[in-house]
């Protein structure tokens, strides 16, 4: 079934600035009439720079915050004015990640309180017994040993702590899982290892995923399609392999040119300017004042979303005449023979040890 | 700036009337008949009936609370029972009283808090910060009243240096005005004294851990450049907007310490009025104290906003 | 030496400066310098010519002719006549906020004869109305200043005119000039200065800042006595403590000593007034008996202070069937003084099984707490009158002012009320021993001690001399450098 | 050794300098925290030659910052009173613990950025003020020229008008160039940048880079760059420190670390970076993590993380010159070879 | 499951917990530990006030009042011949009560006022805030004074007063902290995961919000035992015969001169104890900011 698992229509959110007594607060549109269909079983990434409305995105998509206009539809119930049993049973369905492991764990609880929450308030029909033998379920689900449900928060590292998170976040048989940054607090090498897990929960559990990140490689690494935003607006969106072949939005192009390293756009700095303030954004194309290929047009209105031949849509007035003037992105520089053969003698050996750690482990437990 | 300072008058005025409520609710509160109170030696029934009624304490209480507040309104806050002099001619004579005291003390406490507050941060850890600590903590920790008694005794009866009490105007003569008011706006200003040193103190350890600290050492900068001119500035602006609210404190410090050295503010006001039960005098005063509060309260938030250019220009 | 100013620390700040709204005993004392009455008192409590040179009662008592003194006049220049007299005693009679109504209720006419003669014509004798206009309800003021704020400004004919007043600060006098008796004052003016703390007003009168303080504490005169810059003076005074029961007011007087007089007589005998005396104020004070001090010409002599007797206190409680003991509630006004003697009352009467309960109330709150009869005992004071009717009528007749016990004894209430129609000395006192007798034994108040009138004085200052009333007065009072 | 699209990348920026005069040289930098046998920094030795890019690299918390701090003698109190080793400097010697010898460094030899460009810049002066003021410390004159003339070098429009803003009123873009501009006033032998782009986005992050790079060029200047952004390094560098729990695991000139990496950790790391073109394959992360001060390995302190680890191991692994200016940390290295056979 | 994630799970970082930290600079905190050092000895002496050999408090010997300090009364007497000594020990007792029960009102009150005021925010945190400063507003003392004087002298009420002129200061430190504390992302989270609110106040927002209002609670002790002696001063505190140090020192500024040790014993103590306060606050301020290191 290829149902939609979420449906976004108009969807935007403003917030108020500085208002207060006698003082008319001003708008902030985080959020701007964004469309949006996440189809069930695939990995949706939402990319952008800091500020341009990605998490408000996310807490929309699941009512932490409250749309001021558009629609979201969940495996087609609409949530836009649910509470209660119905919210509940939202909060049940779609789970967040959140993109710092440190601060989004109560210190005070015990892995065990954390994880066990949710079960808590979706499942009330468990004992404390069977309370707890979920939550070790859940830990190993992650991981994670039993062992540590006793402990606190602070007493994990960070890879472990976003592994609590991730637990929490599967207590409750979430369908939809949407990940705010869940690995952009971690260091590479630890951002690998959550990176992983949660392709593996994917494929084992058949979630859903929406992921953030501003890093582009891990949103290739992760997922099937790719919505890259600027100021509040999706300014190109589709399939992540297409995108980032061929992307076509000049702003996507820029981001994809500006990543450093051998693998990057290799163009250096092809943007210039700072990104204008979310509160008085130009008019017409958000990305007018930055772009190199601004025309009078780009002022006028808001460019319509087109579609390409390769499947992706695209937010420009002149999408087409950049398109033609510019080329995929180069073909990827290869490894030197050296490193090639280091890499894999490098994953022969983690897996070997691999497999001697686990057997010694299951020898242990009886 | 101007638009912030009448949004911030305007939104005071729920606090004031809650204020006046309170203030009344108090005349409620305390037991005791203030006719009865101030008959003193003079107590023939009729008598007291008729100041009652003169005074209107026999109408209920929102009546009372209405004509009071419009008389405030009009800027008359009613008459003391016990002088019969106008409450608001009082409360005039007495401001400048507290207002000297209350400066003056700030200045105490500022001249010991904030380099011993300085230092103490400076030197963190170290036996200086310690003795600092505790010398400043000695100030809030001695109770005003017997400091104030233990001075007297010795700088006023003892070596007579000092006048052990009274108040002679700033105007009359300005010398002898300051010397009256010296040790009051010691004892007073000792206990001010430690709450600024600790805040400047914590401010200053705050700041001092600052990412353009590092930056001001990193350019090369000497150590009292980089603590004068970079960390206090900035450290400055919570100890200032503290300091205003302190002026709250100070005044209800300055209950028991003009108490002690008879200093004719609203300190000693309205104690004795409380006493006397003189509810006109009591509620004028709070009314004039809590609106001093509100201002002082203003006057930190403008000071913020004024040392801080963030603030300054949004 | 020429005249200065004296600077007086008082013990609190006097209230309203209107003789006709004034309340406060300090008012009193500034209104000695500042407002010179009808009549003044001696030392001896005999009255005599102040404004009023001679007076006469008339035999059947219901009006009093007065001659006043000639070439009097007010602070504001306004000459003091027969018509001043009669606008004086009217305004009392009707001001609005007056205090004096019931003090010279009893004159329904003021007659002026002619300039210097008036005549009070009473609707019933009223022998303690002469006491009161040697008091406020005979001061003077300017009858032009009637219109005008008397309390912010007031004009009276005293050897010292208003010049200023900071509230709670001080009170500022200066001489006046054209004072009939300007020969005998010879201060260029007189300041007041309100210090409540008895150690801060000695201070400032060891560091120089006064000349004299009203109500030395009794256990610092030890201190003034050491000093060689300092001396003290003491007056018997016609003001006393005591302990008052309520033996009818409300539901709270249904206790064992509200009800049953042996048992207040058992609780004063377990009280050694002489120790309180000693211990307290460094037996400076007069360990009292009655209403009356003993400088007062009205003392009754059957009744000397009491010895301790916890025997007989015991006695009397087996009698009223609590040989084992019981408990009293007696609340006491907040301050030291009164709490040391409270204490030691307690110590003492625990002696004899009885356990008092001390409640310390806040002296507001204690007197409303009084007249709504919440309490059973209660440690009261009375700062005295000259005239034995003011220290005892309101106290203990029926409706008295002061009688918060609402004891009611028919028998008294005719007494006191005969006494004040006689002006016979030796008649009055006869009367006043009568009552004495029954309250003696009812005692539905007993008494601890007389206040004695204690002034610290540097000895720059001369010819001051204390009086039982407890006023200042100034005539004859030098101050040198 | 390594394909051609590398090196033309390699080459791209600035890297034909080869002047062989040594700015700077770290030697045997040590950070003991009172408390601890082990210390937190351990040996650690660097060297830049003028006109030439360092790149330190390294997990978070693997001690990049400590050491560049320790080099111009702004450690926390705590640390300063461990740290023991030697600067050499433009031919002088200065022991570490000399806070003196350094502090004269800064500001007039040493200019320093850092990561965070939001709360780096003083908020109560103009930041004109605080670009002079780090002029007329060194210098005669009040510096508001050079103020003006350094922030129109960094690209800031308009910098007379600038000059008068405070620093919250520039976005972090702005701000991280008025901190160029502070640090390079007094025209410094040498560099510091720690993590300088680190709270940027990418599109930003170029355009520093690329200041940084551009001002560096051609002049004699020696940058520091601290970052764990390994396409940074590729970009930027032209030799590589890599850094593990405090030492320097492998060192050498960037074609090499990246054309030749030899130490396990080294590997690590760049497989654990998903790539942007090609194929996606499973990552292979360094499993584990870093061991706790208290709880590090006596030997080698990536052995609780290595595959490759032996019982040899717990012996602290020499540092030994693979290649000219190529130095790993590791018993096994060159890895190929002693490997071949696991393998 | 991955490689990655077994052997993360076996290394699990022996990070030291916060508490235990919090407790270790707490112990190294040396003004910290004299202030603690300080409170404790006059708290033990409080409670063993009973068992040590002392003369009566309210035993009173007319024949020896106002004796300096001798051998047989170390601290002198007072006005009524009583032993200072074992007076200053029992006042203690009232002294620390005041202190601490006062505190305590003012918590109970105040932390649930704040917490709801930060965490609902809106008209509730208005009308709360609102009337909070209208109380900061009013002078602390004053507040007191009529209080103490409505609810008649006692030290219950005494410490009723000032627990509750107190509360205001608690309101909205708490309110201040709950507002962060709301902000934080495990709140969020918290609703993320569908909590109910009041599981979200009790188990997320109350106990975050706790520290500050230790540290404010431990220098509100401090001036809370001062205001119970500036009340007792005025006459508003304990009541006689039982002692308290205000109390005490009420009556002993009457003889500053002839018999100073009767207010210079209260005053020491009064002072060493709201030190002990004020440094053991400081120094849970210190330690529980995790800033300072
Ligand atoms: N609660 C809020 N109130 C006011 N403004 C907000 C609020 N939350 C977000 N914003 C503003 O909305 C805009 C979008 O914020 P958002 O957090 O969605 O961005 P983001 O893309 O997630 O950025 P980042 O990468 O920094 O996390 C920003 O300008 C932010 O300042
Ligand atoms: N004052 C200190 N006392 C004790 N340990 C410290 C102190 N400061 C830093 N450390 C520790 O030293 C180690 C190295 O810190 P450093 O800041 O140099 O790391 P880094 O490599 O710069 O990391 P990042 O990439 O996160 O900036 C860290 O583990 C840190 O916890
Ligand atoms: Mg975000
Ligand atoms: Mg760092
Ligand atoms: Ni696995």
């Amino acid at each position: 079934m290829n149902e939609a698992m979420i449906e976004a229509r108009g969807l935007s959110k403003s917030f108020e600035i500085g208002g207060g007594f006698l003082k008319a607060p001003r708008h902030l549109h985080a959020v701007d009439a964004v469309d949006l269909t996440v189809a069930r079983g695939e990995t949706f990434a939402i990319v952008g720079e800091s500020g341009c409305g990605k998490s408000t995105l996310a807490r929309l998509l699941m009512r932490l915050h409250e749309p001021s206009d558009g629609s979201v539809r969940v495996a087609g119930h609409e949530i836009a004015r649910i509470s209660g049993q119905e919210l509940r049973a939202l909060r049940r369905d779609v789970q967040f990640i959140f993109q710092d492991p440190f601060s989004s764990l109560n210190p005070r609880l015990t892995v065990a309180r954390l994880v066990g929450e949710p079960l808590e308030a979706h499942r009330p029909e468990l004992d404390s017994a069977a309370r707890r033998a979920e939550v070790a379920r859940l830990l190993a689900q992650v991981g994670l040993r039993p062992e540590h449900m006793d402990r606190y928060p602070h007493e994990f590292s960070g890879g472990q702590r976003q592994r609590i998170g991730i637990a929490r976040a599967l207590a409750s048989g979430p369908k939809l899982l949407i990940g705010d940054e869940p690995v952009s607090a971690l260091d590479v090498s630890v951002q690998a290892q959550v990176v992983n897990l949660l392709a593996d929960l994917r494929d084992e559990l058949g979630l859903t995923l929406v992921v953030i990140a501003h890093d582009l490689a891990v949103i290739r690494q992760m997922s099937d399609r790719v919505a890259v935003m600027y100021l509040g607006r999706i300014v190109e969106s589709g399939p992540t392999d297409a995108i980032f072949t061929r992307p076509r939005h000049p702003y996507t192009r820029a981001l994809l040119a500006a990543i450093p390293g051998p693998e990057g756009g290799g163009q250096g700095a092809s943007l210039t300017g700072e990104t204008p303030s979310p509160m008085d954004p130009p008019s017409g194309c958000h990305f007018r004042t930055r772009c190199p290929h601004a025309a009078e047009i780009c002022a006028g209105s808001r460019p319509p979303t087109e579609t390409s031949d390769s499947g992706t849509s695209i937010a420009c007035f002149r999408w087409r005449e950049i398109a033609e003037g510019g080329d995929d992105m180069p073909p990827p520089p290869a490894r030197s023979a050296g490193a090639e053969r280091r890499f894999h003698l490098y994953r022969q050996a983690l897996a070997a040890k691999d497999k001697t750690d686990k057997n010694q482990q299951e020898g242990q437990q009886p | 700036m101007l638009s912030y300072i009448a949004r911030r008058l305007l939104v005071s005025i729920p606090t004031l009337i809650l204020v006046s409520i309170f203030v009344f609710a108090l005349q409620q509160l305390l037991p005791g008949d203030p006719v009865l109170a101030l008959a003193g030696e003079d107590r023939d029934p009729e008598t007291l009936d008729r100041l009652r009624e003169l005074y209107h304490l026999n109408d209920p209480i929102w009546m009372q609370y209405l004509r009071w507040i419009g008389g405030v309104l009009q800027g008359d806050f009613g008459q003391s029972i016990r002088t019969g002099l106008p409450v608001a001619d009082m409360i005039a004579s007495k401001l400048p009283v507290t207002i000297q005291l209350a400066v003056m003390s700030m200045i105490f406490a500022a001249l010991i808090g904030i380099p011993a507050g300085i230092i103490s941060a400076v030197k963190k850890g170290t036996i200086t910060d310690y003795v600092a600590n505790i010398v400043a903590l000695s100030g809030l920790s001695l109770p005003n009243f017997w400091l104030g008694i233990m001075l007297i005794l010795l700088v006023s009866v003892r070596w007579q240096l000092l006048p052990a009490s009274g108040y002679v105007p700033l105007t009359e003569d300005p010398l002898q005005s300051i010397r009256t008011m010296l040790m009051p706006a010691f004892v007073l200003g000792t206990a001010l004294a430690a709450s600024l040193m600790r805040h400047t103190r914590s401010s200053m350890l705050g700041v001092l851990r600052q990412d353009y600290i590092r930056t001001a050492r990193a350019k090369g900068l000497g150590e009292r450049t980089v603590v004068m001119h970079h960390a206090f500035r900035n450290a400055l602006t919570p100890v200032v907007t503290l300091a205003a609210l302190l002026f709250g404190e100070l005044i209800a410090g300055a209950v028991l310490t003009e108490q002690i050295f008879t200093i004719p503010g609203f300190g000693k006001m309205v104690v004795d009025a409380v006493f006397n039960r003189d509810y006109a005098v009591v509620q004028g005063v709070v009314l004039v104290t809590a609106m001093g509060f509100i201002l002082m309260n203003l006057v930190a938030d403008a000071a913020y906003v004024m040392l801080n250019p963030r603030l300054k220009a949004g | 030496a020429q005249g200065q100013t004296l600077r007086i620390g008082l013990e609190s700040d006097p209230d309203a400066l209107d003789p006709d709204r004034s309340r406060t005993f300090v008012g009193r004392i500034v209104f000695t310098a500042l407002c010179d009455k009808l009549i003044d008192v001696t030392p001896d409590l005999e009255l005599v010519p102040q404004l009023a040179t001679e007076w006469t009662v008339s035999e059947d008592g219901r009006s009093v002719d007065m001659m006043l003194r000639e070439g009097v006049v007010f602070h504001d220049g306004t000459p003091f006549d027969a018509e001043a007299v009669k606008a004086n005693i009217e305004r009392s009679q009707t001001l609005d906020t007056s205090v004096r109504k019931s003090e010279v209720s009893s004159i329904e006419e003021v007659e002026v004869v002619d300039t210097h003669h008036v005549r009070l014509n009473l609707s019933a004798p009223d022998a303690p109305l002469l006491a009161q206009l040697a008091d406020r309800s005979g001061m003077m003021i300017s009858p032009a200043s009637f219109d005008s704020d008397v309390a912010a400004n007031p004009v009276c004919s005293g050897p010292f005119k208003f010049v200023s007043r900071v509230a709670q600060d001080r009170i500022e006098l200066e001489k006046f000039e054209d004072y009939w008796n300007a020969d005998e004052i010879s201060l260029d003016g007189v300041t007041y200065l309100p210090i409540p703390d008895s150690t801060v007003r000695l201070a400032n009168l060891q560091s120089g800042d006064l000349d004299l303080i009203n109500r030395l504490a009794a256990t610092d005169v030890e201190a003034v006595e050491s000093s060689d810059s300092l001396t003290y003076e003491r007056a018997d005074g016609l003001g006393y403590q005591g302990i008052t029961f309520n033996t009818s007011n409300g539901a709270k007087s249904d206790n064992p000593f509200g009800q049953d007089a042996r048992l207040r007589q058992a609780l004063s005998l377990t009280i050694d007034r002489n120790a309180i005396n000693q211990v307290v104020f460094a037996g400076l004070n007069a360990p009292a008996s009655q209403f009356s001090s003993a400088v007062s010409p009205y003392f009754d002599e059957a009744y000397p202070v009491p010895e301790r007797d916890v025997e007989q206190a015991r006695a009397l409680l087996a009698e009223a069937g609590y040989e084992d003991g019981l408990s009293l509630e007696m609340q006491f006004p907040n301050m030291p003084v009164s709490q040391q003697v409270v204490q030691m009352i307690q110590a003492m009467a625990a002696e004899a099984g009885i356990q008092i309960n001390l409640t310390a109330k806040e002296f507001a709150t204690m007197l409303s707490d009084q007249a709504a009869g919440d309490f059973q005992a209660s440690q009261v004071g009375w700062s005295g009158r000259i005239d034995p009717d003011g220290n005892i009528y309101g106290f203990v007749t029926t409706g008295g002012g002061f009688n918060d016990g609402k004891y009611a004894n028919e028998e008294v209430d005719r007494i006191l009320a005969e006494a004040r129609t006689v002006s016979d000395l030796e008649e009055r006192k006869e009367l006043y021993h009568q009552a004495n007798q029954i309250l003696m034994e009812d005692l539905p108040l007993f008494y601890l001690y007389n206040d004695a009138w204690l002034y610290g004085v540097s000895n720059d200052v001369e010819g001051f001399s204390p009086s039982p009333d407890g006023m200042i007065r100034l005539e004859g009072v030098t101050l040198s450098e | 050794m390594h394909s051609e699209p590398i090196l033309n990348w390699f080459t791209r920026w600035g890297r034909a300098v080869t002047r062989a005069d040594e700015l700077i040289s770290l030697t045997d930098l040590t950070i003991r925290v009172p408390g601890y046998e082990r210390p937190l920094v351990d040996g650690v030795g660097l060297s830049i030659r003028r006109g030439e890019t360092l790149c330190v690299v390294g997990e978070s918390g693997c001690g990049k910052s400590l050491t560049s701090l320790a080099l111009i003698g702004l450690l926390p109190p705590a640390l300063q009173r461990g740290v023991s080793g030697q600067l050499g400097f433009d031919g002088d010697r200065i022991a570490l613990d000399d806070q003196r010898g350094l502090s004269r460094l800064r500001g007039r030899n040493v200019g320093m950025i850092f990561q965070e460009p939001m709360s780096s810049l003083n908020p109560a002066h103009r930041i004109g003020e605080q670009i002079a003021e780090a002029w007329r410390r060194h210098n005669p004159g009040d510096g508001q020229a050079q103020a003006v003339e350094m922030l129109r070098r960094v690209g800031i429009p308009a910098p007379e008008r600038r000059m008068r803003d405070y620093p919250h009123q520039l976005s972090g873009g702005m701000r991280q160039r008025v901190m160029i501009a502070m640090a390079l006033v007094n025209s410094p032998d040498l560099l510091i940048a720690d993590e300088p782009t680190t709270a940027l986005d990418v599109t930003i992050q170029a355009q520093i880079l690329e200041l940084i790079g551009s001002l560096q060029a051609g002049g004699e200047m020696g940058v520091m760059l601290i970052t764990h952004d390994l396409g940074v390094v590729a970009e930027v560098a032209t030799n590589v420190a890599v850094m593990y729990a405090g030492r320097v695991v492998e060192s050498g000139p960037v074609e090499a670390i990246f054309g030749d990496p030899q130490h396990p950790y080294t590997i690590g790391l760049m497989s654990s970076v998903p790539a942007l073109r090609g194929p996606r394959t499973r990552l292979a992360s360094v499993p584990g993590i870093v061991p706790s001060i208290e709880t590090m390995p006596p030997g080698c302190r990536f052995a609780t993380r290595c595959p490759f680890a032996q019982p040899r191991c717990a012996d602290t692994p020499p540092s030994a010159e693979i290649a000219p200016g190529h130095s790993v940390a590791c018993h096994f290295a060159p890895l190929d070879e002693r490997l071949a056979g696991a393998a | 499951m991955t490689e990655a994630a077994t052997h993360n799970a076996t290394a699990a970082a022996p990070i030291r917990k916060p508490r235990s930290r919090v407790w270790g600079k707490l112990l190294a905190h040396r003004s910290a530990m004299f202030g603690a050092a300080l409170v404790s000895v006059f708290i033990l002496l409080a409670l063993a006030a009973p068992i040590l050999p002392l003369a009566d408090p309210a035993a009173a010997d007319w024949a020896a009042i106002r004796q300096p300090p001798s051998a047989a009364h170390w601290f002198g007497t007072d006005e009524l011949g009583r032993d200072q000594l074992s007076r200053m020990i029992w006042g203690a007792r009232a002294s620390l009560m005041a202190g601490v029960v006062s505190v305590a009102i003012a918590i109970a009150i105040g932390v649930p006022l704040g917490v709801i005021a930060g965490y609902f925010g809106g008209w509730t945190d208005a009308i709360i805030s609102r009337c909070t400063e209208a109380l900061l507003a009013m002078p602390f003392l004053i507040l007191a004074i009529a209080l103490a004087a409505f609810l008649g002298p006692s030290l219950t009420n005494a410490m009723i007063a000032i627990g509750i002129a107190a509360t205001p200061v608690f309101i909205r430190l708490t309110r201040g902290q709950a507002i962060n504390v709301t902000a934080e992302d495990y709140v969020e989270s918290a609703h993320a995961i569908g909590l109910s609110t009041p599981v979200i106040l009790r188990r997320y927002i109350f106990p975050n919000v706790l520290p500050p209002v230790l540290v404010q609670a431990t220098l509100t002790v401090a001036s809370a035992i001062i205001a119970e002696a500036s009340l007792s001063f005025l006459g508003l505190g304990q009541q006689p015969p039982a002692p308290s140090w205000g109390a005490m020192l009420n009556v002993a500024k009457g003889f500053m001169a002839q018999a100073p040790w009767m207010a210079v014993w209260p005053g020491i103590a009064i002072f060493l104890v709201v030190l002990g306060f004020n440094l053991l606050g400081d120094g849970l301020r210190d330690a529980l900011d995790p800033r300072e290191d």
